[in-house]
């Protein structure tokens, strides 16, 4: 019941109160990155583990995180348009068997087109199902993951048996994408990290770990993150695409056809899970192997969901998991002091729902960011079986503490049917 | 009438997306270029089977049923337990622990690690359960999280407590006496079929009982059906989703037993994994309904079994049946989904013709 | 104003001619004939279900007809979507809102016409200056959800006029207005008619037709059955002509109160994420009482009725039903204690949509027989008792294995109320029990629910027509923002006066 | 499980033409059952095929070919076998421990079949009177292409990376350790691990390669990794390293189905012949003195050992020769377990 208020306005058109929350969002999630670094920092330097922000574990990190942000992307992407798509794993599937079909015969640029296409027809699949059939859409997505497995061991038995560097269950040997390095500046900031100076070290590593040996298609994700955002949230198309997952019949009311930018959103949604496939098969390693996603698509799903259906979100979650996989693998011994950087983070949460008054998050914010610190200052180590859990634990985690305040596109996951406007 | 129509509506989709799976797999070889081809891939995939594989697919065909109820009764409220398979893992080594212990007389073992496979499956799915009411944390996210985790800490504990020999890690043997062999209908090398494949016919029962009989089960579609509406009927969604959650981890927890009483004896090299994801699929194809399902589990269970052959003989993988299986159930989903809306335009119909108002005529 | 001040010779705006438009099992539309002239108020009358919305869809394009011609401007059409018709200048207001909540206003209105002035400042300013033309004081950038119904009715129509509407439709646009509000719309409406727009009108609210309409033309059972001018017709003739028979008015008889108290609420308090939805509600219901409830949508009539069913848990104060204190039960606990529910929104509350009607009938009272012995399901009770109901309440289905969606919102609304007065309930809370019912069922309603109390039932009545609250009530509390603020008897008050207390003009 | 040996000098060949079509010999008839993967794996079915083939051509024999696929059930395997033996195969090789727990099912119901199981175990105290099983001395050759670690490397510091962490690899874990410290003990050891349990440990290129990586950014000059196909990953990290780097590989020697970018960073590979024991086996069953029981591949027998492709080792291969002999001659003995 808000009472009509008299609009406000300066008539010259000054910056709109909507693109003000925008500029505060920007500045609020950069302060949230400089903190976090700030804290790793902390945390590198009271730990005495270099390693956590080392430039090579920073690398490492982002190879890790590049599949499954894409994968994360791609959920967002139809998610956004109103359909949940869990069968992003079984397209990333199909995207490694395709980048390594294509890149064999053809180069890696074509094997990028290869794995967006094979992840393409993955979404083709979940969109017809759940667009034009109304398919519940778990329901398909877990048939999809079943048929992407099963083309994908099928197709490497049929095409790959035979080629060199091949077999029925693996292809190695593909032509790699290009690297890029800068120039000096790499080095500079290799040097800067080599430092151990407070934050300033950390974030030269971090510069560094993207100056140096950068696969182009790391930029081109980049890219597509700018893009997808931009698109989304900045173009009249995105705005139809996000209204499909809003409200579908509002849409179809004011003659946007609704189908379509949903058939557009899983379709796009499915490429991009394939072009994670082609990271894992060109970039993370030279080579396919059967069921090489191993999971990742799930986990771009989850990192989607708590980066709350935005794509900075997606890729600030997409960052955790890459780091935490990366670090258990490189330096299981500097896992044991993520469980200060854990506690720290969690405690500071407690803090500001406590700031807010409210008591419950505080609480569980505040006993959960207890128990890691006591596991940190009780122990020296984690059981190496245990730095495996990492990401599903902290996926867990997280998503118990913060499910409540994700807001999901209101009709998403809802079967829509044409001609029930009104 | 009435019930013809209903039957027919009710093998319509079955039928159908059985087809479509038929050459969508015939299609796939024929693409790869076998010199084998596709007549002999069915040739084979047709052949009367053997009796020992009849065993085998009895055996298999019950614990995927098993995992199939499973899955169905969570889906049946649209809970989407991804987890069977962790939950199944989890139980399954709980199980094998308690009975390799042999702490008790065999048949008071054989109860106790029965009623400790269905307790430990229920508790791994509680987690999601407990996350999903109190924290509002989706189960398909969860529960796939903790299929992750049940591996990585069942395989902590096996290495740590289990008995090691030749490469291998597998829990203590089951004491002989708490063996449950079965019944072997051809001779002994065919194999025989698990006494405890019973378990499949009563958790099938059970679930049909439940659903069709009970206030519980009436409470649970309900909710499946509309969970606005349920609730303003006095369901509690929190409650249902524990329960359903519970009830779907308990059977989880029994897939593998006969197979652990029946041959295995331990936890470890033969353990059976993967059953959970054919659950998923086997309800899709069975629509979560008892006797569908039955169909469904057989009918996988036939192809696996019957796959196997095809490496001897042909140069087609068998891996190509998962592909038959996958579009199976696309295709089963998809036409459930037609026949149903055909279903409700017949059924509107027929309301009108009741309810013959003056438009009746024009209508016609 | 008067038909005289109109153009009267220019060509009909629209011209509909022999539309018919059949679905499953109905038929919506046929032989359908409507003339509209430019600049006029064009009011379509008829009752539910008389097919009304479903030309007013075919006209926008969301459905095509089976036959008949659609003219605009002298020129025929044929319109594959919604944005045909926008094309061409028309513009729909549906019954139903159709704005997408978690989108600004700005946002919702742009949608689909991004490329008449883009999505950015052209586009705000375009949108201001609308609003300040017509006096809708919107802003752009806020969300839809934080809007009230009178605003986003408004944003609705500023969406139409954004696409430079001539035509404009208003399907049902006053059923969720207080009389303030409708005077609001229609200062509104006589602008744009002034603007030179042509508005198309639905309502079955007569007297607000005969005021601001310039033309009618009446429906009934799919049809036009007849045209007629408000200078010359009487609302006794339109009611007539919708439904070939005298409007039935809603009547209860002598009071049939006693002095038994069934439910008693003292200091009702609900919280929601730190917002209060309903304060220090005191009332007392007694049986063979109907105590009407008045309340502009949204002011938290909703959350009291889902408090008192459990579904809501209250923050504060009591909940006594007869003499137990029931404010820590479940929904369960209280409904087989004797309190029936006749849900706001019958298809998301009330109804399992795709089971069959005997299922329906235990939905709600699994815990009661004849539906169930103790754990277990009584199909044959069950059964039986819906043939019954079936039977005395007159719902029109071929038998009760048929699913609940195949039937009309009246038979479908006619088995929610069996279901809930069978099994002898002490409390009945009814949320708008004849929304979307035809005359035939509505009467029938009404029957039931006199008989019910004459034998001491105690009724909490929610309607938004307030006709039918003053006609049926004993007593009318009116709440506002969540708090209740007078209390009326029916046989003095007037809609207007409940109106005013119900938008707090009165204070 | 999805362990990856081979040894298949033939490998990329091997996949290609197909004795087991053509071969209709009147010799012995030869059954084998793949672990999943198959023939052309370029590891150990590949390797198993070699040994057969070689067989079927010297003995005029035949044979029959069946493979595994994942999750499959226990059930699956003993079928796969039964048919094999129906089929008239008189020698049954099962590649792989999977196949342990269903040759011991079959075997008594098939007397006059002989089966071999690779890296198998007999699960009961009942001993199979025509099984064999072979079991091969990882620890052995990992101690070998330690030594060869500890006189490559520059910087003092090498690397293990295994597939999971399981008895199986921590046998080469073991004996790797052991063969560097023994040519210096302070040269310091980096132990990876992909996955724990999970047998995707075996799949993971991106994991092998991100492991080794870290390695070498240690300090490590050398890696050698025990991962299956997450090998080539390890290989990756070697050549992006740079020059000087080196990947040691496993069970077969992967310098010769390694691309040309990796093969001049593959110092060598610790071999495991299952082509040698398969043929050896079939001899026996051809010549009526079939192997039964356990049988132990290791240096003595030419089981087990070293490559020396590409050429990397050529001026300390005499040093680690030494050690092999005296791990022969018994005055060495390599643990199997860190
Ligand atoms: N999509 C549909 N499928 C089948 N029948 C429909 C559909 N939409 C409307 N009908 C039926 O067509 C008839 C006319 O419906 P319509 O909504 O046009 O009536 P109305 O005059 O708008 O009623 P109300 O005053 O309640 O809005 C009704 O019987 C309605 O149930
Ligand atoms: N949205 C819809 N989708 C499908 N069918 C519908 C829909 N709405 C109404 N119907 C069909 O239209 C017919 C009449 O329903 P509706 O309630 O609109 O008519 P009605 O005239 O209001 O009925 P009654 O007079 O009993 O209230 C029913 O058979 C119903 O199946
Ligand atoms: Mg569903
Ligand atoms: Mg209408």
């Amino acid at each position: 019941m808000s009472a009509p208020a008299p609009s406000t306005t300066t008539p010259t058109g000054g910056p709109s109160p909507l693109a003000q929350r925008y500029a505060r969002a920007r500045t609020k999630g950069w302060l949230l990155v400089l903190g976090v670094l700030a804290v790793v920092s902390l945390v590198r330097i009271v730990s005495g583990t270099d390693d956590i922000t080392s430039e090579a574990t920073l690398r490492a990190a982002i190879l890790a995180a590049c599949p499954i942000l894409l994968a994360g992307l791609g959920g967002l992407w139809s998610e956004r348009a109103g359909v949940v798509n869990i069968g992003l794993e079984g397209q990333m599937l199909l995207g490694t068997w395709g980048a390594a079909y294509f890149t064999y015969w053809y180069g890696p640029w074509h094997g990028l087109l290869g794995a967006a296409l094979l992840g393409a027809i993955g979404g083709l699949l979940h969109a017809v199902a759940t667009v034009t059939f109304g398919v519940d859409h778990v329901v398909s997505g877990v048939a999809i993951n079943i048929i992407g497995l099963g083309a994908t061991t099928f197709m490497a038995e049929a095409f790959f048996s035979d080629l060199q560097y091949g077999g029925p269950r693996q292809l190695t040997g593909l032509d790699p994408l290009p690297y890029v390095t800068v120039p000096g500046f790499s080095d500079a900031m290799v040097w800067l990290n080599d430092q151990g100076w407070f934050l300033v070290s950390d974030v030269a590593g971090f510069l560094a770990a993207l100056s140096t040996k950068l696969s182009v298609f790391t930029i081109l994700i980049v890219l597509l993150v700018l893009l997808t955002s931009w698109v989304l949230w900045r173009t009249p198309f995105g705005l139809r695409l996000r209204a499909c997952g809003e409200s579908p019949s509002a849409a179809e009311s004011l003659g946007v056809n609704v189908y379509l930018y949903k058939y557009v959103a899983v379709l796009v949604s499915g490429a991009f899970a394939g072009l994670g496939g082609a990271f894992l098969a060109l970039v993370s390693a030279s080579g396919f192997v059967t069921n090489q996603s191993g999971g990742r698509g799930y986990i771009g799903l989850a990192a989607m969901i708590f980066g709350n259906w935005t794509p900075w979100g997606t890729v600030g979650a997409s960052a955790m998991f890459g780091y935490t996989d990366a670090l258990r693998l490189r330096s299981p011994e500097a896992v044991h002091a993520l469980l200060l950087l854990v506690a720290l983070g969690l405690l500071a949460m407690a803090a500001l729902r406590g700031w807010r008054k409210q008591w419950v998050g505080a609480g569980l914010f505040g006993v959960f960011g207890l128990a890691f610190l006591l596991w940190y200052l009780l122990t020296d180590t984690v059981p190496r079986e245990f730095t495996g859990l990492t990401p599903y634990l902290a996926t867990l985690l997280v998503l118990s503490l913060a499910s409540q305040r994700l807001r999901p596109p209101a009709a998403d996951g809802l079967v829509y049917r044409k001609g029930s406007v009104g | 009438m009435n019930a013809l129509r209903s039957l027919f509506f009710g093998l319509l989709a079955p039928v159908i997306a059985v087809a479509i799976a038929v050459v969508a797999t015939s299609v796939v070889i024929i693409a790869s270029g076998s010199d084998s081809g596709v007549g002999s891939f069915w040739s084979i995939m047709l052949a009367v089977p053997q009796d020992r594989i009849l065993v085998n697919i009895v055996n298999q065909s019950s614990m995927i049923y098993l995992s199939a109820v499973a899955v169905a009764i969570g889906f049946r409220m649209n809970l989407f337990n991804i987890g069977v398979e962790g939950q199944y893992l989890v139980a399954s080594y709980a199980a094998a622990t308690f009975v390799g212990a042999a702490l008790l007389p065999g048949f008071v073992n054989i109860v106790l690690g029965l009623v400790i496979a269905i307790a430990v499956g229920a508790a791994w799915a509680g987690i999601a359960g407990l996350l999903k009411t109190y924290r509002g944390v989706s189960e398909v996210i969860s529960t796939i999280m903790l299929n992750a985790i049940a591996g990585i800490v069942v395989s902590y504990f096996l290495d740590k407590y289990g008995v090691h020999g030749g490469n291998q890690v597998n829990t203590a043997t089951a004491p002989e006496s708490s063996w449950v062999p079965g019944w072997t209908p051809f001779t002994s090398a065919d194999g025989a079929i698990w006494s405890l494949d019973l378990l499949a016919v009563l958790v099938g029962v059970g679930f049909w009982v439940l659903l069709s009989r009970t206030r519980l089960g009436f409470d649970l579609r309900a909710t499946g059906a509309s969970t606005t509406a349920a609730v303003a009927s006095g369901v509690s969604v929190e409650r249902m989703t524990l329960v359903a959650m519970l009830l779907s981890g308990g059977v989880a927890g029994l897939i593998w037993m006969p197979a652990y009483f029946g041959s295995a004896h331990v936890y470890g090299t033969t353990f059976q994994a993967g059953l959970g994801f054919t659950g998923i699929a086997v309800a899709l194809l069975g629509r979560n309904q008892p006797l569908g399902m039955v169909f469904g589990a057989l009918l996988f269970a036939f192809l696996s079994a019957q796959s196997n052959s095809l490496t001897l003989q042909t140069d087609i993988s068998s891996s190509v049946v998962q592909i038959t299986q996958g579009v199976a159930v696309l295709a089963v989903v998809v036409a459930y989904e037609l026949v149903r809306r055909s279903r409700s335009r017949v059924e509107q119909r027929a309301v009108a013709r009741a309810t013959a108002p003056v438009n009746q005529e024009v209508a016609a | 104003m008067s038909p005289q001040q109109t153009v009267a010779e220019a060509a009909p705006e629209v011209r509909l001619s022999g539309i018919g438009k059949r679905f499953p099992g109905v038929v919506a539309n046929h032989d359908v004939d409507v003339l509209i002239r430019p600049g006029t108020v064009h009011a379509l009358v008829g009752e539910n279900g008389a097919g009304k919305s479903t030309l007013m869809k075919i006209l926008y394009g969301v459905q095509k007809p089976d036959d008949g011609t659609i003219e605009i401007g002298g020129e025929a059409r044929r319109f594959s979507s919604p944005s045909d018709a926008i094309s061409v200048g028309i513009g729909m207001v549906f019954q139903h809102f159709m704005l997408a909540d978690n989108l600004t206003a700005l946002e919702n209105v742009v949608l689909g016409a991004e490329k008449l002035h883009g999505i950015r400042g052209a586009a705000r300013r375009e949108f201001e200056a609308i609003s300040e033309r017509y006096g809708f004081g919107l802003r752009p950038d806020v969300l839809v959800e934080k809007l009230g119904v009178a605003d986003r009715q408004r944003l609705e129509i500023l969406k139409v006029l954004y696409r430079g509407a001539k035509v404009i439709i208003l399907d049902e646009p006053t059923a969720v207005l207080v009389p303030q509000e409708v005077e609001a719309l229609f200062r509104n409406l006589s602008d744009l008619r002034a603007h030179g727009h042509s508005l198309l009108f639905i309502s079955h609210k007569l007297d607000e037709v005969l005021a601001i309409a310039d033309d009618i033309t009446i429906m009934r059972r799919g049809t036009t059955v007849g045209t007629a001018v408000p200078a010359e017709t009487t609302k006794r003739e339109l009611a007539e002509l919708m439904v070939g028979s005298e409007l039935p008015s809603p009547g209860t008889g002598e009071s049939t109160v006693t002095d038994v108290v069934q439910l008693r609420l003292e200091g009702l308090g609900l919280e929601e994420d730190g917002r209060a939805v309903l304060s220090g509600i005191d009332l007392t219901i007694h049986r063979g009482e109907v105590l009407g409830l008045a309340g502009v949508e949204g002011n938290g009539q909703a959350e009291l009725v889902e408090t008192i069913m459990g579904m809501r848990k209250a923050t504060a104060g009591r909940i006594v039903l007869g003499t137990e204190d029931i404010t820590g039960w479940t929904t369960r606990e209280r409904r087989e204690s004797g309190i029936g529910y006749i849900p706001e929104d019958r298809h998301r509350h009330g109804l399992l949509l795709d089971s069959p009607l005997w299922e329906n009938r235990i939905l709600g009272h699994q815990g009661e027989r004849p539906n169930s012995r103790g754990p277990w399901i009584d199909r044959e009770g069950a059964r039986s008792d819906t043939r019954a109901i079936v039977e005395e309440f007159d719902v029109r289905t071929p038998g009760i294995d048929t699913a609940a969606r195949a039937l009309s919102g009246g038979n479908q609304q006619k088995l929610i109320i069996g279901r809930e007065l069978r099994g002898e309930p002490v409390l009945l809370i009814a949320a708008h029990p004849t929304r979307g019912v035809d005359v035939g069922a509505q009467a029938a309603i009404w029957g039931h629910l006199s008989a019910a109390r004459a034998a001491g039932l105690a009724v909490l009545l929610i309607s938004a027509d307030l006709d039918e609250l003053i006609g049926l009530s004993d007593r009318i509390d009116v709440i506002l923002r969540g708090r209740l603020v007078g209390e009326f008897d029916p046989s003095e008050v007037t809609p207007r006066d409940l109106g005013a207390a119900m938008t707090g003009g009165d204070q | 499980s999805k362990k990856s040996d081979t040894s298949a000098t033939d490998a990329s060949s091997s996949a290609s033409d197909d004795i087991c079509k053509t071969a209709d010999g009147d010799g012995p008839m030869i059954g084998l059952a793949y672990d999943v993967g198959g023939r052309g794996d370029q590891s150990f079915n590949d390797s198993a095929y070699a040994g057969v083939s070689k067989a079927v051509e010297e003995f005029d024999g035949s044979c029959v070919e069946g493979e595994a696929e994942d999750g499959e059930a226990e059930s699956a395997r003993e079928d796969r076998l039964r048919q094999m033996a129906d089929a008239g195969a008189t020698a049954i090789i099962g590649v792989g421990f999977a196949y342990s727990d269903s040759v011991n099912a079959v075997a008594p119901d098939y007397p006059d079949v002989n089966f071999a199981v690779v890296d198998g175990y007999d699960p009961d105290s009942k001993a199979n009177d025509n099984v064999a099983y072979f079991s091969f001395a990882a620890n052995e050759s990992s101690y070998l292409v330690g030594v060869a670690a500890a006189l490559t490397t520059q910087t003092d510091e090498v690397g293990f990376v295994g597939g999971v962490h399981n008895d199986l690899i921590k046998a080469f874990e073991a004996g790797y350790t052991a063969g560097v410290h023994a040519v210096n003990p302070d040269i310091q050891v980096d132990v990876a691990y992909i996955e724990e349990s999970d047998l995707s440990g075996f799949s993971d290129p991106a994991g092998g390669k991100t492991a080794a990586a870290g390695e070498f950014d240690k300090g490590a000059d050398v890696v050698y990794h025990a991962a299956g196909a997450s090998g080539s990953g390890v290989f990756d990290a070697a050549v992006e390293a740079g020059d000087g780097m080196w990947a040691i590989g496993v069970d077969s020697d992967q310098y010769l189905t390694a691309t040309s970018t990796q093969q001049p960073h593959i110092l060598t590979s610790a071999l495991k012949r299952v082509d040698v024991a398969s043929y050896d086996f079939i001899k026996s069953v051809n010549e009526g003195t079939p192997d039964t029981s356990y049988v132990t591949y290791d240096l003595t027998n030419d089981g087990v050992g070293y490559s020396t492709s590409g050429g990397f080792l050529d001026d300390v291969s005499d040093q680690i020769d030494e050690y092999a002999s005296k791990i022969k001659s018994g005055d060495i003995t390599v643990p199997t377990a860190p």
